[in-house]
């Protein structure tokens, strides 16, 4: 079963490296909806099957639903409705992008080797996982300059702080409404950016935060 | 059924969208008066959580909840008047979100888990963006855009933080239901390390969305173009909600005796504000802008009194209600003074008191009260802060404290009085109107009224909102 | 205190009254004038107690669950308020005919709602007895003050000096906490009382953190940039009381907090001290530099606040070296001086609002001949000028004359407080000689000689209501300066509240102060006996009147009198390194010059310093600090994410 | 008795010293110069004329004269001639004394401020200025003399036990002092070199272009007020050379108006060997005057320790 987990972790992280290299919106839309789906998949391998639940697996199942499918979707009806042109635009290039989230990478092995935590087995490949994934949001929101890749770099962090939860937290005290609120709140988080992007593409011909500098002080 | 008074909002605000806008002004104010009515009864105890492991009626939270509530009624007010005169094009969607705004934040005030608090907190954030960009101006679209952006990846982080939080838990093995109720009970087995993390991701992340410096950037932006019933309500009403979470997670901290490390971060933090506001106060050249700094300012103070701890903590307390009472009602001058003069360059306007008289009148005095000038309240606000700052013998940050005040209250006056009494360059369009200056004036008046009279029920809620953590009264 | 609560009641009624009855112009200022008059003969009524007799009367009432606000009039209290409640009425009876303007008649209403304020939040300062009571109605004192400043807030000027005095309010009111706030965090109770429990390194810094709030309250150089510019903005009746009764207020700040902290150092003394030559010294010249008729005033108050405070560091260093001749002669002086000089100074300003009102000039080279065309205004400010130059036999004098008393009888001391004393006794008479040649200036320039503009010339005398107080303030300097007995008594028991004060014999007092009543009779008998050998030998004398010698030119015009700019600038001149003097010349040239002009005006030094070295560098960093808020939101993500790290940095 | 001798010949006699004053310049100039009654002559001429008055005046212009007059006397009624106790003395008076200079001084001013004369105006402007350094130089002087005998009378100065005198202890600084207080009469009364009245041009004046308009007996009185003025400065100097303290009242009597001829004579002296400062040099010179008797003033701490 580990090797199964791992497996999927690595799917991931490759998934963030893919992300940080992509030229394309809908390649990076694409990649997205692969790693919603992984990192939904995690606990379910991280715990076995003892602990699950009729509850869990339901939760289980809408979490893919939304992080892997309509998530994705509603990304990618944004980027045909929106992005003209379709390439990323980068602020950092893909290549030192891409030598970035190496770094990231090692320094999440880094920290996760430094902090000691007695963890259960594998767990500590999850948080090498999030962080990198964490780590790489917040590098994609303040590399590009797209305002859909600020959206997608967003998620991904989402996705970083869900596996940090996963992997460190026993899951004994998660209730899975309060997940499922937080899943909601992300959902809608989504579609009203993906509301603002549509207001902002009409308004600036273009979503891009380059456009967005006219309040300063 | 203490649930009601959160899900009665959300009901109206969905129902509003069905409705014609001129119903929907109307539901607007019922659901406001029915909701105080409601916030009262909780007050008197008479409403008991139906699920005490999400919600609970906490007299901070309370507290908060009622400072809200009056506000909102205020702004309904307002509203009610300022929807006929601007051009709004979905005034339904409007209503709907000033409504669901008013929902999830009386949900954040209510919450006693930590993710349900922040699933409400994340909630206020996506129902009021609709509120900001309802006039659709590129400046507004971009606000909105790094509002939602800047607080979602803050808030992001305090889920964050609460992973830590309960990560700590996890270390000190403790099985106890994951609320702030019961985790203030076990708190000194939680692991501290753990949960320094965690509170350090909480204040960042709340922190965001309070307009605590750095994380602040959004807030400017926001409420400068924001409708000023929404910007109302954005500064008085939901950087509380946020400072609740920061507050309820110090508590936390301070039961487990890591008060001082999460006091220290916040006296920071509240530092570092209070300058970034007098730094951007002054010399501002829009006077929204500088309503939003002043805030920003204002979160510090609070962070800082919190932070102080002892009898700085009852000031901050204080301060929260006197600066969401002053703020708000400044707030809605400046929509009078934004609809008379179509503008909001400080240059532009002049002479307030001869155009707009009454609004001067409003307009003026907020400006005394966000100074710190008696008969309002936030006069004994900061000097409770400042007593209480000393009387832990802080000085270098109570220094710092007072230097900030002085260039925010320079900065703030030069705009006030060229405002005020200035000239005008800029023809008067909008004339004031009474619905539209009674809500400012009862914002005001409260405020005088709470500098003169404190009602017991107040008193009591504030000291047991502070008690648990050492906040007194006295030396 | 029944009485004293009852006389604010009665005030507090006339403010609300001209709030309320501001459509009938003249029955609103006749009921409110009615009402303030009344309300402060019963204040004075209600302080003659405790001056007299030293009795404590208290009230207090609990506020807002955690603070007493108590109030307690004790005689040091009752001494402060009679320039409060005499000179008050006078000011707000001199504005039944200065304010004359019925289209302004909302915004009279106003002035008199806060100028009500203004004397209940002053009297209550003068009460106050604890830290947080004293806190507010000081707060309320400088608010109520700032919106009299702005009554004419259309002129620039106006709204200039409210905002400077806003924020001179502001940061004063800052210091004044901090201390409270200092001393607070060791005794625990708000109370003045228990100021004495704090160790003692703490009581000097609690003091000087006062200092410099009250001081700026004062107008103590170089925190007296606001008066300058508040004085001339605000109306004169409104000037009177801010410069005669307002700012005297941190001086009894000074007082109080330096009687309930009990200390006996010399360094409190020493800084008194020095602050008081400082300002007294270049407050007058900055007052022969300027030629603004208020401005002018307004420094002057800032050289009497100087006075004031020589006689206070007097008293200090007399406590301190135990030598209770000084002590109390030198703070009996300082006291003294705060009723005469909020006498003469709303006396004088009384006569600038009138000579304002009539002229429309402020700039005293336009004026001149005022005294034939406004004699009572003339006259009284004649007395007015000798009294405020210190000049025997007014009231000025009475209380120079203690403070040289009590600095003579502290040249015996030894070491630096010799010399400190010595350097008082010289500034005083520095002070006086300069003031005597700022007042010639004032009263020859303007009331004397022949009129410079057509406006001097069409003058004339100012209603009634105008003059009455001019003259009966004109008489108290008289009264005060030929009797000053009850006067300085009156004074000597205000300083009973001085713990560590041990006052000297009150027959000693009585004796001293009977010879310098000796002195002052003296000086007008004789005087009265020059008159009448004046008069013999002019009996059926043939006088005629001609033309004054023009020292051989035969056309003089009235353009060709000396200046006040010209009369002083050579004294200003002396003082150079000090006071900024700039000039503007733009010469001769050919042969047929053109049109030449020539000025010079006074920049105060601490004004141009506060300008150039704090505001202007502060006002620049500030600026460049601005960048942070650049719009980029990549970078604002940024900060958050180095907040971040910063923080676990802490862990 | 001795007293109400000493301040009568004073108040006759004053008039008459400056005559010898006159006589020593004349005796250098190698004149004869005009009588030694010549004061006399001119008050008497005086009060005898009528008066005109400019039409730009008021009536402060005639109060000038009368108040100066007034000040110069009283100060002659606190003042120990000849070692005799004062008419009136109390401790504190020397304090009153020069502040009633000082109101004689402000309506002399303003009077000449009355005239609407730009020379009066001048003048006043420069009294007011010089006479103010020299005030500063006199409150100097008290100062040291508290510190010598701890007294703030003219009576407790020269008169009883612990009068001032250059006989005793530290009675070297007086020499300070004689010299600063000549000078500083030099200065108060108008004297060369500090002021020219025999010039012919006002514009470098200063007193007398100040009474330029005055005439008849309001001229008189401020010429005896001038007499009287520079007759107490004589007597003060007098004594602080030499005190008073001789058995018999004639002796001191004599002794007194010797020392005090000689005094005239000094100033007669300095004014026929001195030319009339620049106007700018004045200050310094009075300043000079207060650098001496500030200097004597810190002495005394180190000698009275």
């Amino acid at each position: 079963m580990i090797n199964v987990t791992e497996s999927i972790l690595v799917i991931t992280l490759l998934s963030v490296l893919l992300s940080l290299g992509s030229t394309r919106l809908i390649a990076l839309v694409k990649i997205m909806a692969l790693q919603g789906i992984m990192v939904s998949l995690t606990p379910l391998f991280l715990r076995g099957d003892d602990s699950l639940g009729s509850g869990a697996i339901i939760f289980f199942q809408i979490m893919i639903l939304i992080k892997g499918l309509l998530i994705p979707s509603l990304l990618y009806m944004a980027v045909k409705k929106i992005a003209i042109k379709r390439e990323i635009e980068p602020i950092i290039g893909y290549h030192a992008s891409i030598l970035v989230g190496l770094v990231i990478l090692i320094i999440s092995v880094f920290i996760t080797s430094h902090l000691r935590l007695s963890l259960p087995a594998g767990h500590d490949m999850v948080l090498i996982t999030a962080i990198t994934t964490m780590a790489a949001g917040f590098f994609l929101m303040m590399a590009r300059s797209k305002a859909i890749t600020q959206v997608i770099g967003y998620l991904m962090l989402e996705n970083g702080i869900y596996l940090i939860g996963t992997a460190l937290t026993k899951h004994s005290h998660t209730l899975y409404v309060v997940e499922f609120g937080v899943l909601l709140d992300l959902l809608v988080g989504v579609m009203i950016m993906g509301i603002i992007l549509h207001n902002i593409n009409s308004a600036f011909d273009d979503a891009d935060t380059t456009l967005l500098r006219r309040l300063k002080d | 059924m203490i649930e009601f008074i959160f899900i009665l909002p959300l009901a109206t605000g969905l129902t509003a969208l069905a409705l014609p806008a001129t119903l929907g002004r109307i539901l607007l104010l019922l659901t406001a008066l029915l909701h105080i009515q409601l916030t009262v009864m909780s007050w008197l105890g008479k409403l008991t959580p139906t699920f005490p492991s999400y919600f609970s009626a906490s007299p901070e939270g309370l507290l908060i909840l009622m400072v809200t509530s009056f506000i909102f009624v205020c702004i309904s007010i307002y509203s009610f008047s300022y929807m006929k005169e601007t051009e709004m094009e979905n005034k339904p969607i409007f209503i709907c979100c000033m409504l669901l705004f008013l929902g999830t934040m009386s949900m954040v005030t209510l919450s006693d888990h930590p993710i349900v608090l922040w699933i409400a907190i994340e909630a206020t954030t996506l129902v009021s963006a609709p509120l900001i960009f309802i006039h659709r101006s590129k400046e507004a679209l971009e606000a909105t855009w790094k509002y939602v952006l800047i607080c979602s990846v803050g808030i992001a982080l305090a889920l964050l933080g609460y992973f830590f939080v309960t990560l700590a838990m996890d270390l000190g093995n403790i099985n106890a239901p994951m609320t702030f109720t019961s985790l203030n009970t076990v708190a000194l087995e939680l692991d501290p390390l753990w949960l320094k993390v965690g509170f350090i991701f909480v204040v960042i992340g709340f922190g965001t969305k309070m307009g605590l410096a750095p994380m602040h950037t959004w807030l400017p932006d926001a409420h400068s173009q924001a409708p000023s019933p929404a910007s109302a309500l954005l500064s008085g009403a939901l950087l509380n909600c946020a400072f609740l979470g920061i507050y309820k997670t110090h508590v936390l901290m301070s039961v487990a005796g890591l008060g001082d490390f999460s006091g220290n971060i916040l006296i920071g933090f509240g530092l570092v504000s209070m300058l970034v506001g007098a730094i951007f106060i002054i010399g501002q050249p829009d006077y929204k802008r500088m309503l939003a700094y002043s805030s920003i300012k204002n979160m510090g103070i609070i962070a800082f009194g919190v932070g102080i701890g002892g009898f700085a903590l009852y000031g901050a307390f204080l301060h929260i209600i006197h600066h969401s009472l002053l703020k708000s009602s400044l707030f809605l001058s400046a929509g009078n003074i934004l609809l008379g003069f179509g503008t909001k360059q400080v240059q532009r306007i002049g002479g307030i008191i001869r155009h707009l008289p009454k609004t001067f009148v409003s307009f003026f005095a907020g400006f005394i009260g966000i100074s710190g000038l008696p008969p309002f309240g936030m006069f004994i606000s900061e000097v409770i802060i400042i007593f209480g700052a000393f009387q832990k013998h802080r000085y270098i940050c109570v220094a710092l404290f007072l230097l900030a005040l002085t260039l925010v209250g320079a900065g703030i006056c030069r705009i006030f009085m060229s405002m005020s009494y200035g000239e005008a360059t800029d023809r008067l369009q909008i004339e004031e109107k009474a619905l539209r200056l009674l809500p400012s004036y009862a914002l005001l008046f409260a405020s005088v009224a709470l500098c003169v009279w404190m009602p017991d029920i107040v008193y009591t809620i504030i000291l047991d909102s502070i008690k648990i953590i050492g906040g007194t009264t006295h030396g | 205190m029944d009485t004293f609560v009852f006389s604010l009641t009665v005030l507090l009624a006339g403010g609300l009254f001209a709030l309320l009855a501001f459509r009938q112009f003249s029955l609103m200022k006749a009921g409110y004038i009615a009402l303030t008059v009344s309300g402060s003969l019963i204040g004075l009524y209600a302080i003659k107690v405790p001056l007299v007799d030293g009795t404590l009367v208290t009230f207090s009432i609990t506020w807002l669950h955690l603070f007493t606000l108590s109030f307690r009039l004790d005689s040091l209290s009752a001494f402060f308020l009679i320039p409060i409640f005499a000179v008050c009425p006078l000011a707000v009876f001199y504005s039944f005919h200065y304010m004359d303007n019925a289209a302004q008649r909302g915004r009279v209403a106003v002035n008199y709602f806060f100028l009500t304020l203004l004397i209940i939040s002053m009297a209550l300062v003068a009460t106050a007895d604890n830290v947080i009571s004293f806190a507010l109605v000081w707060e309320l004192m400088s608010l109520s003050s700032f919106f009299l400043v702005m009554h004419d807030y259309q002129k620039k000027t106006t709204r200039r000096a409210g905002y400077i005095y806003f924020i001179f309010s502001h940061v004063g009111a800052m210091f004044i906490f901090a201390a409270f706030a200092l001393a607070y965090s060791y005794t625990g109770t708000f109370d003045f009382l228990s100021f004495a429990d704090i160790p003692g390194n703490i009581k000097i810094i609690v003091f000087f953190l006062a200092l410099v709030g009250f001081g700026s309250k004062a107008g103590i150089f170089p925190l007296h940039m606001w008066l300058p510019h508040a004085h001339p903005a605000a109306p004169s009746n409104i000037s009177a009381i801010m410069s005669g009764v307002m700012i005297k207020m941190g001086i009894y700040g000074i007082f109080r907090l330096y009687a309930n902290l009990g200390v006996t150092d010399l360094i409190f003394g020493e800084a008194v001290l020095t602050l008081g030559i400082i300002s007294g010294i270049l407050g007058v010249v900055y007052a022969l530099g300027k030629h603004d008729l208020k401005k002018l005033l307004a420094y002057h108050s800032v050289e009497n606040i100087g006075i004031i405070l020589i006689g206070t560091g007097i008293g200090m260093i007399g406590i301190a070296s135990e030598n209770m001749v000084m002590a109390s002669f030198g703070f009996a002086g300082g006291l003294l001086h705060v009723l005469n000089h909020s006498i003469f100074k709303s006396l004088l300003f009384f006569g600038a609002g009138a000579v304002l009102q009539k002229t429309g000039v402020r700039h005293i080279d336009q004026l001149g001949g005022l005294m034939k065309r406004m004699p009572t205004t003339g006259k009284t400010f004649l007395i007015g000028s000798v009294s405020i130059s210190g000049l025997p036999p007014f009231n000025g004098f009475v209380s120079e004359f203690l403070i040289y008393y009590g600095a003579f009888h502290g040249l015996t001391l030894g070491g630096s407080s010799f010399i400190f004393t010595m350097l008082a006794i010289l500034s005083l008479a520095i002070i006086g000689g300069l003031a005597a040649a700022c007042f010639s200036k004032v009263v020859g320039v303007v009331f004397l000689g022949e009129p410079r503009t057509e406006k001097a010339a069409g003058a004339f005398e100012p209603g009634f209501t105008m003059t009455l107080p001019m003259i009966l303030l004109a008489a108290t300097c008289v009264v005060i300066g030929v009797f000053p007995e009850p006067f300085v008594l009156a004074a000597f028991q205000g300083l009973k509240s001085i713990k560590t004060l041990h006052l000297v014999d009150v027959n000693e007092v009585a004796m001293i102060v009977g010879n310098l009543a000796f002195a002052a009779r003296l000086f007008l008998g004789v005087f009265v006996f020059s008159v009448l050998i004046r008069k013999f030998f002019y009996f059926k004398k043939e006088i005629t009147e001609g033309a004054t010698w023009g020292c051989g030119f035969t056309q003089p015009t009235t353009k060709m009198q000396y200046t006040g700019t010209s009369y002083a600038i050579s004294i200003v001149d002396f003082f150079r390194p000090f006071v900024h003097i700039r000039t503007n010349y733009s010469g001769i040239s050919r042969i047929f010059p053109g049109r030449t002009t020539y000025n010079t005006r006074v920049d105060d030094i601490a004004e141009t310093a506060l300008m150039d070295r704090i505001v202007s560098p502060v006002l620049y960093l500030l600026a460049k600090l601005r960048w942070i808020q650049h719009g980029h939101i990549q970078l604002y993500i940024g900060y958050i994410i180095v907040t971040i790290i910063v923080l676990l940095l802490f862990i | 008795m001795e007293t109400y001798i000493t301040l009568a010949l004073a108040i006759v006699t004053a008039p008459l010293f400056p005559g010898i004053i006159l006589k020593v310049k004349a005796f250098f100039a190698g004149k004869q110069g005009p009588p030694l009654f010549i004061k006399y002559f001119t008050v008497m001429k005086l009060l005898r004329k009528g008066s005109v008055y400019s039409t730009s005046t008021s009536f402060v212009f005639k109060l000038g004269p009368t108040v100066s007059f007034t000040t110069a006397l009283i100060v002659l009624l606190f003042f120990p001639f000849a070692g005799s106790m004062p008419l009136f003395s109390f401790h504190g008076d020397v304090i009153v004394l020069f502040y009633i200079m000082g109101i004689g001084r402000f309506f002399t001013v303003i009077a000449a401020l009355d005239t609407a004369s730009p020379f009066e105006g001048m003048g006043a402007a420069r009294e007011v200025f010089f006479s103010t350094i020299a005030e500063v130089t006199i409150f100097t002087i008290l100062i040291l003399f508290y510190r010598l005998n701890g007294s703030l009378s003219f009576g407790e100065y020269f008169t009883g036990e612990t009068h001032i005198s250059p006989m005793n202890a530290s009675g070297a600084l007086l020499l300070f002092v004689i010299v600063a207080l000549f000078m500083v009469l030099l200065t108060e009364n108008s004297r060369v070199p500090v002021d020219d009245p025999a010039t012919h041009l006002e514009l470098t004046m200063i007193h007398e272009v100040m009474i330029l308009d005055h005439s008849g007996p309001d001229l008189a009185l401020i010429e005896l007020g001038s007499f009287y003025k520079l007759f107490f400065y004589s007597a003060f100097i007098t004594h602080i050379i030499c005190p008073f303290t001789f058995a018999s009242g004639a002796v001191n009597g004599l002794i007194f108006f010797a020392i005090l001829t000689c005094i005239y004579i000094a100033i007669g002296l300095t004014e026929s060997i001195m030319a009339r400062f620049k106007m700018d040099l004045v200050p310094q010179f009075i300043l000079t005057s207060f650098a001496l008797v500030f200097f004597a003033a810190i002495l005394t701490m180190g000698v009275l320790q």
